[in-house]
Protein backbone atom coordinates (compact mmCIF):
# COMPACT_ATOMS: atom_id res chain seq x y z
CA UNK A 1 0.00 0.00 0.00
CA UNK A 2 2.68 2.22 0.70
CA UNK A 3 4.53 1.91 -2.49
CA UNK A 4 1.25 2.26 -4.45
CA UNK A 5 0.57 5.79 -2.56
CA UNK A 6 4.57 6.66 -3.60
CA UNK A 7 3.96 5.56 -7.08
CA UNK A 8 0.83 7.78 -7.33
CA UNK A 9 2.19 10.46 -5.65
CA UNK A 10 5.19 10.47 -8.00
CA UNK A 11 3.02 10.09 -10.79
CA UNK A 12 0.68 12.97 -9.58
CA UNK A 13 3.78 15.20 -9.21
CA UNK A 14 5.37 14.54 -12.34
CA UNK A 15 2.05 15.80 -13.97
CA UNK A 16 1.53 18.66 -11.87
CA UNK A 17 5.30 19.79 -13.29
CA UNK A 18 4.24 19.25 -16.81
CA UNK A 19 0.95 21.25 -16.11
CA UNK A 20 3.05 24.36 -14.98
CA UNK A 21 5.62 23.82 -18.10
CA UNK A 22 2.46 23.76 -20.35
CA UNK A 23 1.19 27.02 -18.92
CA UNK A 24 4.62 28.40 -19.74
CA UNK A 25 5.44 26.88 -22.73
CA UNK A 26 2.01 27.05 -24.82
CA UNK A 27 1.60 29.95 -27.43
CA UNK A 28 -2.01 30.89 -26.57
CA UNK A 29 -4.78 31.15 -24.07
CA UNK A 30 -7.08 28.07 -24.90
CA UNK A 31 -4.01 25.99 -25.23
CA UNK A 32 -2.55 26.91 -21.53
CA UNK A 33 -6.43 26.50 -20.27
CA UNK A 34 -6.09 23.06 -21.24
CA UNK A 35 -2.34 22.43 -20.27
CA UNK A 36 -3.28 24.01 -16.51
CA UNK A 37 -7.28 22.45 -15.91
CA UNK A 38 -6.40 18.79 -17.22
CA UNK A 39 -2.42 18.27 -16.04
CA UNK A 40 -3.03 19.95 -12.92
CA UNK A 41 -6.36 18.12 -12.31
CA UNK A 42 -5.10 14.92 -13.02
CA UNK A 43 -1.90 15.69 -11.08
CA UNK A 44 -3.50 16.75 -7.99
CA UNK A 45 -6.04 14.01 -7.82
CA UNK A 46 -3.47 11.06 -8.22
CA UNK A 47 -1.21 13.23 -5.54
CA UNK A 48 -4.05 13.42 -2.95
CA UNK A 49 -5.59 10.07 -3.72
CA UNK A 50 -1.76 8.89 -3.27
CA UNK A 51 -1.48 10.51 0.35
CA UNK A 52 -4.87 8.75 1.28
CA UNK A 53 -3.35 5.70 0.19
CA UNK A 54 -0.31 5.91 2.52
CA UNK A 55 -2.24 7.36 5.68
CA UNK A 56 -5.24 5.13 4.99
CA UNK A 57 -7.21 6.84 8.38
CA UNK A 58 -6.58 10.38 5.95
CA UNK A 59 -8.12 8.53 3.10
CA UNK A 60 -11.98 10.32 3.59
CA UNK A 61 -10.72 13.49 3.69
CA UNK A 62 -8.16 13.03 0.98
CA UNK A 63 -11.34 12.19 -1.25
CA UNK A 64 -13.76 14.29 -0.29
CA UNK A 65 -10.80 17.19 -1.54
CA UNK A 66 -10.18 15.30 -4.41
CA UNK A 67 -14.20 15.00 -5.60
CA UNK A 68 -14.14 19.10 -4.83
CA UNK A 69 -11.02 19.84 -7.24
CA UNK A 70 -12.99 17.63 -9.66
CA UNK A 71 -16.41 19.72 -9.26
CA UNK A 72 -14.97 22.55 -9.50
CA UNK A 73 -11.79 22.95 -11.81
CA UNK A 74 -13.68 22.60 -14.98
CA UNK A 75 -16.21 25.51 -13.80
CA UNK A 76 -13.38 28.10 -13.78
CA UNK A 77 -11.77 26.65 -16.94
CA UNK A 78 -15.16 26.79 -18.89
CA UNK A 79 -15.78 30.13 -17.57
CA UNK A 80 -12.92 31.48 -18.38
CA UNK A 81 -12.34 30.03 -21.48
CA UNK A 82 -15.77 31.13 -22.64
CA UNK A 83 -14.86 35.22 -21.18
CA UNK A 84 -11.50 34.92 -22.81
CA UNK A 85 -13.58 34.24 -26.54
CA UNK A 86 -16.11 36.71 -25.42
CA UNK A 87 -13.74 39.67 -24.96
CA UNK A 88 -11.74 39.03 -28.15
CA UNK A 89 -9.10 37.36 -27.25
CA UNK A 90 -7.41 35.92 -30.69
CA UNK A 91 -6.40 32.36 -31.38
CA UNK A 92 -2.77 31.41 -32.68
CA UNK A 93 -1.91 31.70 -36.10
CA UNK A 94 -1.87 28.13 -36.65
CA UNK A 95 -4.72 27.22 -35.01
CA UNK A 96 -6.62 24.77 -37.28
CA UNK A 97 -10.30 24.31 -36.15
CA UNK A 98 -12.39 27.08 -34.68
CA UNK A 99 -15.54 25.41 -33.33
CA UNK A 100 -17.06 28.28 -31.52
CA UNK A 101 -17.25 30.07 -34.86
CA UNK A 102 -18.62 27.13 -36.46
CA UNK A 103 -21.67 26.91 -34.08
CA UNK A 104 -22.40 30.44 -34.41
CA UNK A 105 -22.45 30.20 -38.33
CA UNK A 106 -24.74 26.86 -37.69
CA UNK A 107 -26.77 29.21 -35.97
CA UNK A 108 -27.04 31.95 -39.01
CA UNK A 109 -27.43 29.71 -41.67
CA UNK A 110 -31.14 29.04 -40.15
CA UNK A 111 -32.30 32.38 -40.11
CA UNK A 112 -31.78 33.18 -43.59
CA UNK A 113 -33.13 30.57 -45.36
CA UNK A 114 -36.52 31.10 -43.14
CA UNK A 115 -36.06 34.88 -43.89
CA UNK B 1 14.26 27.41 4.52
CA UNK B 2 14.95 28.30 1.06
CA UNK B 3 11.60 27.70 -0.19
CA UNK B 4 10.30 30.59 2.32
CA UNK B 5 13.13 32.93 0.97
CA UNK B 6 11.97 32.38 -2.66
CA UNK B 7 8.27 32.97 -1.79
CA UNK B 8 8.94 36.01 -0.04
CA UNK B 9 10.55 37.45 -3.01
CA UNK B 10 7.98 35.93 -5.65
CA UNK B 11 5.69 37.57 -2.90
CA UNK B 12 6.98 40.81 -2.95
CA UNK B 13 7.47 41.06 -6.74
CA UNK B 14 3.70 40.19 -6.99
CA UNK B 15 2.90 42.56 -4.57
CA UNK B 16 5.16 45.50 -6.86
CA UNK B 17 3.39 44.47 -9.55
CA UNK B 18 -0.17 44.97 -8.16
CA UNK B 19 1.70 48.69 -8.03
CA UNK B 20 2.80 49.20 -11.16
CA UNK B 21 -0.16 47.38 -13.24
CA UNK B 22 -1.98 50.00 -15.25
CA UNK B 23 -4.74 47.21 -16.04
CA UNK B 24 -6.96 47.09 -12.40
CA UNK B 25 -7.80 43.79 -13.57
CA UNK B 26 -4.24 42.80 -14.14
CA UNK B 27 -3.89 44.04 -10.04
CA UNK B 28 -6.75 42.51 -8.99
CA UNK B 29 -4.99 39.32 -10.22
CA UNK B 30 -1.62 40.25 -8.75
CA UNK B 31 -3.45 41.09 -5.03
CA UNK B 32 -4.91 37.22 -5.71
CA UNK B 33 -1.78 36.04 -6.15
CA UNK B 34 -0.02 37.86 -3.11
CA UNK B 35 -3.14 36.17 -1.03
CA UNK B 36 -2.47 32.58 -1.76
CA UNK B 37 1.60 33.30 -1.43
CA UNK B 38 0.64 34.38 1.87
CA UNK B 39 -1.58 31.79 2.90
CA UNK B 40 1.16 28.80 1.64
CA UNK B 41 3.65 31.02 4.29
CA UNK B 42 1.82 30.85 7.36
CA UNK B 43 1.18 26.92 6.23
CA UNK B 44 4.94 26.75 5.53
CA UNK B 45 5.39 28.68 9.00
CA UNK B 46 3.19 25.90 10.76
CA UNK B 47 0.25 28.65 11.18
CA UNK B 48 -2.80 26.97 10.15
CA UNK B 49 -5.94 28.93 11.75
CA UNK B 50 -4.42 31.86 10.17
CA UNK B 51 -3.93 30.11 6.66
CA UNK B 52 -7.45 28.86 6.59
CA UNK B 53 -8.62 32.38 7.08
CA UNK B 54 -6.16 33.90 4.82
CA UNK B 55 -7.44 31.39 2.38
CA UNK B 56 -11.20 32.17 3.05
CA UNK B 57 -10.94 35.98 2.41
CA UNK B 58 -8.80 35.96 -0.28
CA UNK B 59 -9.37 33.63 -2.87
CA UNK B 60 -13.14 34.73 -3.20
CA UNK B 61 -14.36 37.54 -1.72
CA UNK B 62 -12.04 40.34 -1.59
CA UNK B 63 -11.54 39.40 -6.10
CA UNK B 64 -14.78 39.32 -5.96
CA UNK B 65 -15.70 43.01 -4.51
CA UNK B 66 -12.76 44.27 -5.78
CA UNK B 67 -13.91 43.40 -9.72
CA UNK B 68 -17.68 44.58 -8.78
CA UNK B 69 -15.97 48.18 -7.61
CA UNK B 70 -13.61 48.35 -10.85
CA UNK B 71 -16.86 47.44 -12.61
CA UNK B 72 -18.84 50.69 -11.47
CA UNK B 73 -15.61 53.13 -11.72
CA UNK B 74 -13.36 52.23 -14.80
CA UNK B 75 -10.85 49.17 -15.85
CA UNK B 76 -7.88 51.51 -16.91
CA UNK B 77 -5.98 53.56 -14.41
CA UNK B 78 -5.35 57.59 -15.61
CA UNK C 1 13.06 8.10 1.30
CA UNK C 2 13.78 11.73 2.39
CA UNK C 3 15.09 12.30 -1.13
CA UNK C 4 12.40 10.63 -2.92
CA UNK C 5 10.07 13.41 -0.71
CA UNK C 6 12.23 16.35 -1.30
CA UNK C 7 12.38 15.47 -5.50
CA UNK C 8 8.73 14.90 -5.49
CA UNK C 9 8.00 18.48 -3.45
CA UNK C 10 11.13 20.23 -5.72
CA UNK C 11 8.95 18.74 -9.15
CA UNK C 12 5.33 20.35 -7.37
CA UNK C 13 7.53 23.47 -6.99
CA UNK C 14 8.67 23.80 -10.39
CA UNK C 15 5.59 23.36 -11.81
CA UNK C 16 4.94 26.62 -9.04
CA UNK C 17 7.21 28.80 -10.13
CA UNK C 18 6.81 28.53 -13.85
CA UNK C 19 3.09 28.91 -13.42
CA UNK C 20 3.57 32.17 -11.30
CA UNK C 21 6.52 32.98 -14.37
CA UNK C 22 3.44 32.87 -16.71
CA UNK C 23 1.36 34.98 -14.47
CA UNK C 24 4.06 37.56 -14.62
CA UNK C 25 5.01 37.84 -17.62
CA UNK C 26 1.28 36.48 -20.01
CA UNK C 27 0.62 39.64 -22.75
CA UNK C 28 -3.14 39.81 -21.52
CA UNK C 29 -4.94 39.46 -18.65
CA UNK C 30 -6.61 35.95 -19.31
CA UNK C 31 -3.16 34.16 -19.33
CA UNK C 32 -2.35 35.53 -15.79
CA UNK C 33 -5.60 34.16 -14.35
CA UNK C 34 -4.60 30.97 -15.96
CA UNK C 35 -1.29 31.44 -14.64
CA UNK C 36 -2.87 31.90 -10.84
CA UNK C 37 -5.35 28.92 -11.33
CA UNK C 38 -3.02 26.83 -12.28
CA UNK C 39 -0.91 28.18 -8.75
CA UNK C 40 -3.91 27.42 -6.62
CA UNK C 41 -4.10 23.53 -8.06
CA UNK C 42 -0.93 22.94 -7.81
CA UNK C 43 -0.46 24.12 -4.15
CA UNK C 44 -3.35 22.40 -3.03
CA UNK C 45 -1.73 18.74 -4.25
CA UNK C 46 1.66 20.10 -2.63
CA UNK C 47 -0.43 21.25 0.75
CA UNK C 48 -1.61 17.68 1.10
CA UNK C 49 1.45 16.31 0.44
CA UNK C 50 3.26 18.88 3.09
CA UNK C 51 0.66 17.48 5.65
CA UNK C 52 2.02 13.98 4.76
CA UNK C 53 5.41 15.10 5.05
CA UNK C 54 4.71 16.93 8.37
CA UNK C 55 2.92 13.74 9.59
CA UNK C 56 -0.30 16.44 11.16
CA UNK C 57 -3.53 15.42 9.68
CA UNK C 58 -5.52 18.45 10.75
CA UNK C 59 -3.11 20.52 7.97
CA UNK C 60 -5.15 18.96 5.19
CA UNK C 61 -8.13 21.77 6.40
CA UNK C 62 -6.42 24.77 4.59
CA UNK C 63 -6.22 22.41 1.49
CA UNK C 64 -9.67 21.56 1.62
CA UNK C 65 -10.93 25.62 1.82
CA UNK C 66 -8.86 25.97 -0.92
CA UNK C 67 -10.12 23.64 -3.18
CA UNK C 68 -13.79 24.62 -2.17
CA UNK C 69 -13.33 28.10 -2.68
CA UNK C 70 -10.12 28.70 -5.21
CA UNK C 71 -12.17 28.86 -8.18
CA UNK C 72 -14.32 31.77 -7.06
CA UNK C 73 -12.06 34.43 -7.77
CA UNK C 74 -11.40 33.05 -11.20
CA UNK C 75 -14.89 33.02 -11.93
CA UNK C 76 -15.80 36.46 -10.55
CA UNK C 77 -12.81 37.91 -13.43
CA UNK C 78 -14.37 35.84 -16.16
CA UNK C 79 -17.80 37.18 -15.48
CA UNK C 80 -16.41 40.47 -15.32
CA UNK C 81 -14.89 39.89 -18.58
CA UNK C 82 -17.79 38.91 -20.51
CA UNK C 83 -19.76 41.77 -19.27
CA UNK C 84 -21.78 40.11 -16.85
CA UNK C 85 -21.27 40.75 -12.82
CA UNK D 1 7.18 63.84 -8.18
CA UNK D 2 4.45 61.89 -6.54
CA UNK D 3 6.28 58.25 -7.09
CA UNK D 4 9.16 59.73 -5.85
CA UNK D 5 7.55 61.10 -2.81
CA UNK D 6 5.80 57.84 -1.89
CA UNK D 7 8.75 55.61 -2.33
CA UNK D 8 11.22 58.13 -0.10
CA UNK D 9 8.32 57.88 2.54
CA UNK D 10 8.66 54.20 2.30
CA UNK D 11 12.21 53.77 2.23
CA UNK D 12 11.87 55.56 5.47
CA UNK D 13 9.49 52.81 6.87
CA UNK D 14 11.27 50.42 5.97
CA UNK D 15 14.76 51.99 7.58
CA UNK D 16 12.81 52.41 10.51
CA UNK D 17 11.48 48.93 10.95
CA UNK D 18 14.99 47.48 10.37
CA UNK D 19 16.66 50.34 12.83
CA UNK D 20 13.66 49.32 15.58
CA UNK D 21 13.87 45.54 14.87
CA UNK D 22 17.67 45.59 15.01
CA UNK D 23 17.91 45.61 19.12
CA UNK D 24 14.94 42.70 19.45
CA UNK D 25 16.97 39.05 19.51
CA UNK D 26 16.06 36.81 16.47
CA UNK D 27 15.12 33.29 17.79
CA UNK D 28 15.52 33.44 21.20
CA UNK D 29 12.37 32.44 23.40
CA UNK D 30 11.14 35.37 25.15
CA UNK D 31 7.19 34.75 24.94
CA UNK D 32 6.15 33.72 28.81
CA UNK D 33 2.39 34.36 27.89
CA UNK D 34 2.82 31.87 25.08
CA UNK D 35 4.59 29.53 26.88
CA UNK D 36 2.20 29.43 29.80
CA UNK D 37 -0.71 29.00 26.83
CA UNK D 38 1.35 26.34 25.23
CA UNK D 39 1.62 24.43 28.57
CA UNK D 40 -1.77 24.76 30.86
CA UNK D 41 -3.96 25.54 27.53
CA UNK D 42 -5.55 22.33 26.81
CA UNK D 43 -6.31 21.27 30.70
CA UNK D 44 -7.47 24.92 31.61
CA UNK D 45 -9.68 25.30 28.44
CA UNK D 46 -10.46 21.83 27.16
CA UNK D 47 -9.96 22.69 23.70
CA UNK D 48 -7.41 20.78 21.35
CA UNK D 49 -6.90 23.74 19.23
CA UNK D 50 -4.71 26.56 21.36
CA UNK D 51 -5.75 29.29 19.16
CA UNK D 52 -9.26 28.44 19.54
CA UNK D 53 -8.48 28.50 23.43
CA UNK D 54 -7.16 31.98 23.11
CA UNK D 55 -9.14 33.53 21.15
CA UNK D 56 -12.61 32.43 23.23
CA UNK D 57 -11.83 31.78 26.67
CA UNK D 58 -8.74 33.54 27.51
CA UNK D 59 -8.90 36.82 25.03
CA UNK D 60 -13.07 35.99 24.67
CA UNK D 61 -13.57 40.36 25.12
CA UNK D 62 -11.44 41.14 22.46
CA UNK D 63 -13.50 38.96 20.33
CA UNK D 64 -16.33 40.47 20.99
CA UNK D 65 -14.56 43.71 20.16
CA UNK D 66 -13.78 42.31 16.95
CA UNK D 67 -17.40 41.18 15.96
CA UNK D 68 -17.96 44.55 16.64
CA UNK D 69 -16.07 46.76 14.65
CA UNK D 70 -17.12 44.24 11.61
CA UNK D 71 -20.42 45.50 12.30
CA UNK D 72 -19.94 48.29 11.95
CA UNK D 73 -18.15 48.18 8.79
CA UNK D 74 -20.80 46.33 7.39
CA UNK D 75 -23.39 48.90 8.69
CA UNK D 76 -21.59 51.38 7.15
CA UNK D 77 -20.99 50.10 3.64
CA UNK D 78 -25.08 49.71 3.94
CA UNK D 79 -25.59 53.25 4.73
CA UNK D 80 -22.90 54.12 2.02
CA UNK D 81 -24.45 52.07 -0.82
CA UNK D 82 -27.71 52.85 -0.58
CA UNK D 83 -27.63 56.44 -0.73
CA UNK D 84 -30.37 57.81 -2.23
CA UNK D 85 -29.67 58.64 -6.06
CA UNK D 86 -29.16 62.12 -7.60
CA UNK D 87 -31.68 61.92 -10.59
CA UNK D 88 -34.21 58.81 -11.83
CA UNK D 89 -33.75 59.54 -15.19
CA UNK D 90 -29.92 58.36 -15.94
CA UNK D 91 -30.47 55.44 -13.00
CA UNK D 92 -32.85 54.08 -15.67
CA UNK D 93 -30.18 55.09 -18.64
CA UNK D 94 -27.78 53.15 -16.97
CA UNK D 95 -29.18 49.98 -15.96
CA UNK D 96 -28.47 47.71 -19.17
CA UNK D 97 -29.22 44.14 -19.56
CA UNK D 98 -26.78 41.79 -18.12
CA UNK D 99 -25.25 38.60 -20.07
CA UNK D 100 -26.51 35.05 -18.29
CA UNK D 101 -23.91 32.89 -17.23
CA UNK D 102 -23.62 29.67 -19.09
CA UNK D 103 -25.54 26.59 -18.42
CA UNK D 104 -22.24 25.13 -16.96
CA UNK D 105 -22.13 27.97 -14.82
CA UNK D 106 -25.27 28.33 -13.31
CA UNK D 107 -26.04 24.66 -12.36
CA UNK D 108 -22.53 24.16 -10.95
CA UNK D 109 -23.11 27.00 -8.86
CA UNK D 110 -26.77 25.63 -7.65
CA UNK D 111 -24.61 22.24 -7.01
CA UNK D 112 -22.07 23.52 -4.88
CA UNK D 113 -24.16 26.32 -3.15
CA UNK D 114 -25.33 23.56 -0.03
CA UNK D 115 -21.83 21.92 -0.19
CA UNK D 116 -20.46 24.91 0.80
CA UNK D 117 -22.86 26.36 3.28
CA UNK D 118 -22.20 22.84 4.67
CA UNK D 119 -18.28 23.15 4.91
CA UNK D 120 -18.72 26.38 6.47
CA UNK D 121 -20.85 24.64 9.26
CA UNK D 122 -18.16 22.17 9.80
CA UNK D 123 -15.38 24.49 10.33
CA UNK D 124 -17.38 26.50 12.51
CA UNK D 125 -18.18 23.92 14.60
CA UNK D 126 -14.95 21.94 14.79
CA UNK D 127 -13.14 25.18 15.86
CA UNK D 128 -12.36 23.94 18.90
CA UNK D 129 -10.75 20.68 17.19
CA UNK D 130 -9.19 21.72 14.09
CA UNK D 131 -8.08 24.87 12.56
CA UNK D 132 -10.39 27.50 11.46
CA UNK D 133 -13.27 28.77 13.23
CA UNK D 134 -15.84 31.24 13.53
CA UNK D 135 -14.22 34.22 10.77
CA UNK D 136 -13.54 31.48 8.85
CA UNK D 137 -16.63 29.65 8.61
CA UNK D 138 -18.29 32.98 8.05
CA UNK D 139 -16.51 33.39 5.43
CA UNK D 140 -16.87 30.63 3.71
CA UNK D 141 -20.48 30.87 4.02
CA UNK D 142 -20.50 34.61 2.33
CA UNK D 143 -18.20 32.90 -0.19
CA UNK D 144 -21.45 30.44 -0.83
CA UNK D 145 -24.17 33.74 -1.42
CA UNK D 146 -20.80 35.46 -3.37
CA UNK D 147 -21.06 32.12 -5.77
CA UNK D 148 -24.85 31.79 -5.90
CA UNK D 149 -25.23 35.76 -6.74
CA UNK D 150 -22.07 35.31 -10.05
CA UNK D 151 -23.96 32.45 -11.22
CA UNK D 152 -27.22 33.72 -11.11
CA UNK D 153 -28.47 37.27 -12.75
CA UNK D 154 -31.84 36.89 -11.26
CA UNK D 155 -30.39 35.89 -7.97
CA UNK D 156 -31.74 38.13 -4.75
CA UNK D 157 -31.26 38.13 -1.05
CA UNK D 158 -33.87 38.97 1.18
CA UNK D 159 -32.20 41.43 3.77
CA UNK D 160 -34.63 40.63 6.73
CA UNK D 161 -33.49 36.66 7.95
CA UNK D 162 -29.70 37.89 7.29
CA UNK D 163 -30.42 40.86 9.94
CA UNK D 164 -32.72 38.58 11.96
CA UNK D 165 -29.89 36.22 12.13
CA UNK D 166 -27.12 38.49 12.76
CA UNK D 167 -28.46 39.79 15.67
CA UNK D 168 -29.59 36.27 17.06
CA UNK D 169 -26.36 35.68 17.21
CA UNK D 170 -24.90 38.74 18.60
CA UNK D 171 -27.54 38.54 21.16
CA UNK D 172 -26.52 34.48 22.29
CA UNK D 173 -22.82 35.24 22.52
CA UNK D 174 -23.50 38.47 25.09
CA UNK D 175 -26.08 36.35 27.30
CA UNK D 176 -24.08 33.50 27.54
CA UNK D 177 -21.27 36.00 28.69
CA UNK D 178 -23.84 37.35 31.07
CA UNK D 179 -24.64 33.69 32.26
CA UNK D 180 -20.75 33.22 32.95
CA UNK D 181 -20.92 36.46 34.71
CA UNK D 182 -23.95 34.87 37.08
CA UNK D 183 -22.65 31.61 37.33
CA UNK D 184 -18.58 31.98 37.74
CA UNK D 185 -18.18 35.63 38.81
CA UNK D 186 -16.08 37.26 35.26
CA UNK D 187 -17.76 37.71 32.09
CA UNK D 188 -17.94 34.76 29.53
CA UNK D 189 -16.67 32.54 31.97
CA UNK D 190 -16.63 28.68 31.20
CA UNK D 191 -19.49 27.40 33.28
CA UNK D 192 -20.08 24.18 31.23
CA UNK D 193 -18.46 20.96 31.95
CA UNK D 194 -15.28 20.56 30.17
CA UNK D 195 -15.92 17.07 28.41
CA UNK D 196 -13.73 14.67 26.90
CA UNK D 197 -10.79 15.86 24.74
CA UNK D 198 -11.60 15.19 20.76
CA UNK D 199 -15.29 15.20 20.97
CA UNK D 200 -17.35 17.36 19.32
CA UNK D 201 -19.39 18.76 22.63
CA UNK D 202 -16.40 19.59 24.30
CA UNK D 203 -14.40 22.62 25.75
CA UNK D 204 -17.64 23.88 27.37
CA UNK D 205 -19.10 26.95 25.70
CA UNK D 206 -16.55 27.38 23.17
CA UNK D 207 -18.66 25.35 20.18
CA UNK D 208 -21.77 27.87 21.37
CA UNK D 209 -19.64 31.03 20.97
CA UNK D 210 -18.24 29.83 17.57
CA UNK D 211 -21.86 28.98 16.02
CA UNK D 212 -22.72 32.62 16.94
CA UNK D 213 -19.66 34.51 15.72
CA UNK D 214 -19.23 32.21 12.40
CA UNK D 215 -23.62 32.81 11.62
CA UNK D 216 -22.41 36.34 12.58
CA UNK D 217 -20.03 36.79 10.20
CA UNK D 218 -21.34 35.06 7.34
CA UNK D 219 -24.59 36.98 8.00
CA UNK D 220 -22.64 40.81 7.70
CA UNK D 221 -20.63 38.97 4.83
CA UNK D 222 -23.15 38.00 2.56
CA UNK D 223 -25.02 41.27 3.40
CA UNK D 224 -22.02 43.01 2.21
CA UNK D 225 -21.65 40.79 -1.02
CA UNK D 226 -25.57 41.30 -1.29
CA UNK D 227 -25.37 45.60 -1.40
CA UNK D 228 -22.31 45.25 -3.58
CA UNK D 229 -24.33 43.38 -6.16
CA UNK D 230 -27.37 44.75 -6.13
CA UNK D 231 -25.54 48.50 -6.44
CA UNK D 232 -23.70 47.21 -9.44
CA UNK D 233 -25.97 48.08 -12.65
CA UNK D 234 -26.34 51.32 -11.22
CA UNK D 235 -23.70 53.66 -12.39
Amino acid sequence: MYIFGQVLIGIGTAFLFLGGLGIFRLPDVYNRLQAGTKCTTLGAFSTILGVGFIHPNWMLKAIVIAVFILLTNPISAHALARASYKSGVKLWDKSVVDRCKEFEECQEIPKEEEG
Amino acid sequence: MIYIAILTVAMLIAGLAAYFFRDLIAAVVACAAVSLIASVLFYLLQAPDVAMAEAAIGAGLTTAIFVIAIRKTGRYEK
Amino acid sequence: MTALWLLFLSLGAAGVALCLARAAAGPTTPDRVVGVDGTVTISIALMVLLSSFFDRQIYMDVALVYAVLGFIGVLAVARYMERGV
Amino acid sequence: MRAFVSFSVLALIVVGLALSLSHVPFGKDRMQVANYYLDHGVADTGATNLVTAVVLNYRALDTLGEVTVLFIASLGLGVFLSWPKKKEGTQEEGKRELPEASLIVRRGSQFLFPLIILFGGYIFLHGHLTPGGGFQGGSVIASAFLLMFLGNNAYRLRHTPLTVTESLAGITFVVVGLIGLGVGGYFLNNFLPKGSMFSLFSAGVIPILYSAIGLKVGAELSGIVANMFESRSER
